[in-house]
């Protein structure tokens, strides 16, 4: 999808052109633990031969792609109760020995969904408040505090245009300075003490366009056009 | 001989009263011990406290006691319920009391139970909503708030496979939250869907030792179908 | 051995006939720790076909006897480094979840040695604090607190006859208030309130001469005399 | 293709540096990877602090270390060693420190470690000697001891079977240790007495997961000799 501004033309990235680009980011030989959604698709667009390790909450190392739907094994489910493979090499194990891996930072990666995401690596992603919904929060805050890295994916505004890189964040926090990267449908932005850091941003995009749809401080990256 | 096969799901629940804290295993709809959950329906306990990662799918096991309103309160990481609102209708009722923990938490908690562990820092949930009105401290330069280790009456367990001895080995991601709930008990009570003779599962490979569990029911259900 | 005295003649029990004495007392069913010395000889007096599931510190539910010297088993001590057997049913275990198992008081029953037992059933066994010589605990610590029930094994005096039961230890304690039986060379003593309540003595030993051998003070129980 | 495995004992201990904290599994002879402790020797890495359950046996891997004065500090539950006097005349000569700590508090030290708890509660040592100098706290009516997590720089782990990703199964009593220290370390080593391919070994019994593995050295020594 195309979209117009005043400037020129550029395509913010697709769900799956995320994933692709995440993906790329991912070295052989990383633990990973892909949230619900869009980090879910990472898996499938890590380059044939590359090995990456994923984690899921509730005990399994080694996550393979969904099986065909005559393959299907009921005792195999992912965090998100999706039905999952195993690949070879994986390994199976209890709650507390998979937080183990979470809360003692021996993952190497954690992506993660986000409602909104400060300048401060504040991470918003479990709770809108809304009054009368009941809370859930599943593993979110044991991921956004133990991961060695976490990085979130997400459309950079919301549907209604309203940024979602933000000064401080509106919504209740699920961890507080704990996002290092962030991969938007518009560019990659690392948490640096000055705001975010554009590392890239989709062609035809402009940093000035992309702080016009950003309430965080932005600053220039050496990938993209340098300070 | 020590045998801790019982032959009906009432025999396992045999003295299970209103009020206890019920510790159900599994994850989504794996490894969760439903026969059980429904013959503590059948049973007729009310005024439960359920502590499990979720609160029920459809409309069988936890999501039918939670809807029969046998639940005064749940403890749990994730209470949506997929394909039933009754968790929701209850909840926005006032009708029962949530208890929402992070899911590493829950784990840690149960098995801080377990090990005899009374508390435990855990930077989780620190500088959160989560943590409002806990005790918090800073240790080498980061928050971290203490939580509580989180005891049950009953622990209700799902098994692959099980001897007399009361020996388990859990399937796939069936294993979840059940191993550390069996330790964090008082009385832990295990369906499984095999019987193994003793010595038959290899030492090396038992996941949860018998001395953790009291009672085995064979509940030969098949797979889990949601 | 007889021992005499001046009221009459009595025998105290041997090592052996400790071990035996403890046995009998252990129901079938329960899940049992014994420390080094006499507690590990109680293993071999439970009466055949009484199962009772035997705990090693190291990791092993399910200790069995001593390997004949030609099936000796190079990978299978127990906690005092002497070769073992495992029974049908035994497993293995790391050793966080052993200590699970001990200080999460799911072991009915740890069976220890002492140099000392106070009347308040502090255990005094770990450490005579000899200057100069290097301090060593084990796992005695952990059991003495963490174990549903302690009983004690020993000699009911010193071998220069001074009492090993006392008002109060006077070597560093292993746990306070932790003891709830004590078998001596003598008598069996529940520890109550009041004191050590003598629940059995060696035939030919009266209440008055076991008394002139304890500090702590005694109560006389039901099973020896009543009160 | 990851392959944690490498070719020897130097390349296994490769960046190690004086002065390291040092987790050594293994329970008296059973499941120590005295190979690789040999190899800290033949490294000549001094100040070192051992964290063991002992302080070695006989005049091999622990027990040498020490009597090379290699050591500056010893944290374990009983120092004692068999047919060897070396630690207690280093000891008697204030030539080493030790921090003596009991069994089940050293284990779960590690784990605390290994899991991201940095600190928990143990009824363990209340009341004791072992106690002293530290926090206690009265828990619903009960004295519970602040114990620390132990974390190692390096932890030498010793494995009856490993795969290149570095998953491990462990043989009877020489698990011990082994799979909670190698949570509990910036650089987990493995010496292993058998090799599997990928696959090889069963998921369900996988005792620790590669992820906590760093590097895998393939020694097939035999049985332990003490």
């Amino acid at each position: 999808m195309k979209s117009e501004n005043n400037f020129g033309k550029w395509t913010p990235l697709d769900r799956g052109g995320l994933a692709r680009r995440v993906a790329q980011d991912i070295p052989e030989g990383w633990y990973v633990n892909l949230g619900v959604g869009v980090p879910t698709q990472v898996a499938d667009h890590v380059p044939q031969g590359r090995e990456v390790v994923f984690h899921s909450e509730n005990g399994i190392l080694g996550l393979g792609p969904a099986p065909m739907a005559d393959k299907i094994d009921r005792w195999l489910v992912n965090a998100g109760k999706q039905y999952v493979t195993l690949v070879r090499g994986g390994s199976f194990f209890h709650h507390a020995d998979s937080f183990t891996m979470i809360r003692g930072r021996h993952l190497d990666l954690c992506v993660l969904g986000a409602f909104e995401v400060a300048q401060n690596g504040d991470l918003a992603n479990w709770s809108t408040a809304t009054p009368g919904a009941a809370p859930a929060v599943g593993g979110a805050m044991d991921l956004a505090v133990g991961a060695k890295r976490l990085w979130v994916v997400m459309d950079h505004t919301t549907k209604d245009g309203r940024p979602k890189l933000l000064r401080k964040c509106t919504y209740p926090l699920t961890a507080p300075a704990c996002v290092s990267r962030v991969y938007t449908s518009l560019a990659v932005l690392d948490v640096v003490p000055e705001g975010f850091r554009v590392v890239e941003m989709v062609p035809g995009l402009s940093f000035n366009e992309l702080q016009a749809r950003t309430e965080a401080q932005l600053v220039q990256g050496d990938a993209n056009g340098g300070k | 001989m020590i045998d801790k096969f019982v032959h009906s799901v009432a025999d396992a629940l045999e003295g299970i009263k209103d009020g206890a804290t019920i510790l159900v295993g599994g994850f989504g709809a794996v490894g969760q011990a439903n026969h059980l959950i429904d013959g503590l329906i059948d049973r007729g306990l009310r005024d439960l406290t359920v502590v499990a990662n979720n609160a029920g799918y459809g409309q069988i096991g936890l999501a039918r006691l939670l809807q029969l309103r046998r639940v005064r309160k749940i403890i749990c990481s994730f209470p949506r319920i997929a394909g039933s609102t009754s968790f929701e209708d209850l909840y926005r009722a006032g009708e029962i009391e949530l208890e929402v923990v992070p899911q590493g938490t829950l784990a840690e908690r149960l098995r801080a139970a377990g090990a005899g562990i009374p508390a435990f820092f855990t930077a989780t949930a620190a500088g959160t909503d989560l943590a409002k009105g806990k005790e918090t401290r800073e240790i080498n330069g980061r928050s971290y708030v203490l939580e509580n280790a989180l005891y049950g009456d009953v622990a209700l367990v799902e098994a692959w496979r099980a001897d007399r001895w009361g020996n388990l080995v859990y399937r796939e991601s069936g294993r979840n939250f059940n191993p550390v709930m069996a330790t964090a008990a008082a009385l832990t009570i295990v369906q499984t869907q095999h019987l193994a003779e003793l010595g038959e599962i290899d030492p090396e490979t038992i996941v949860t030792p018998g001395i953790f569990v009291n009672r085995v029911v064979h509940i030969p259900y098949g797979d889990p179908m949601l």
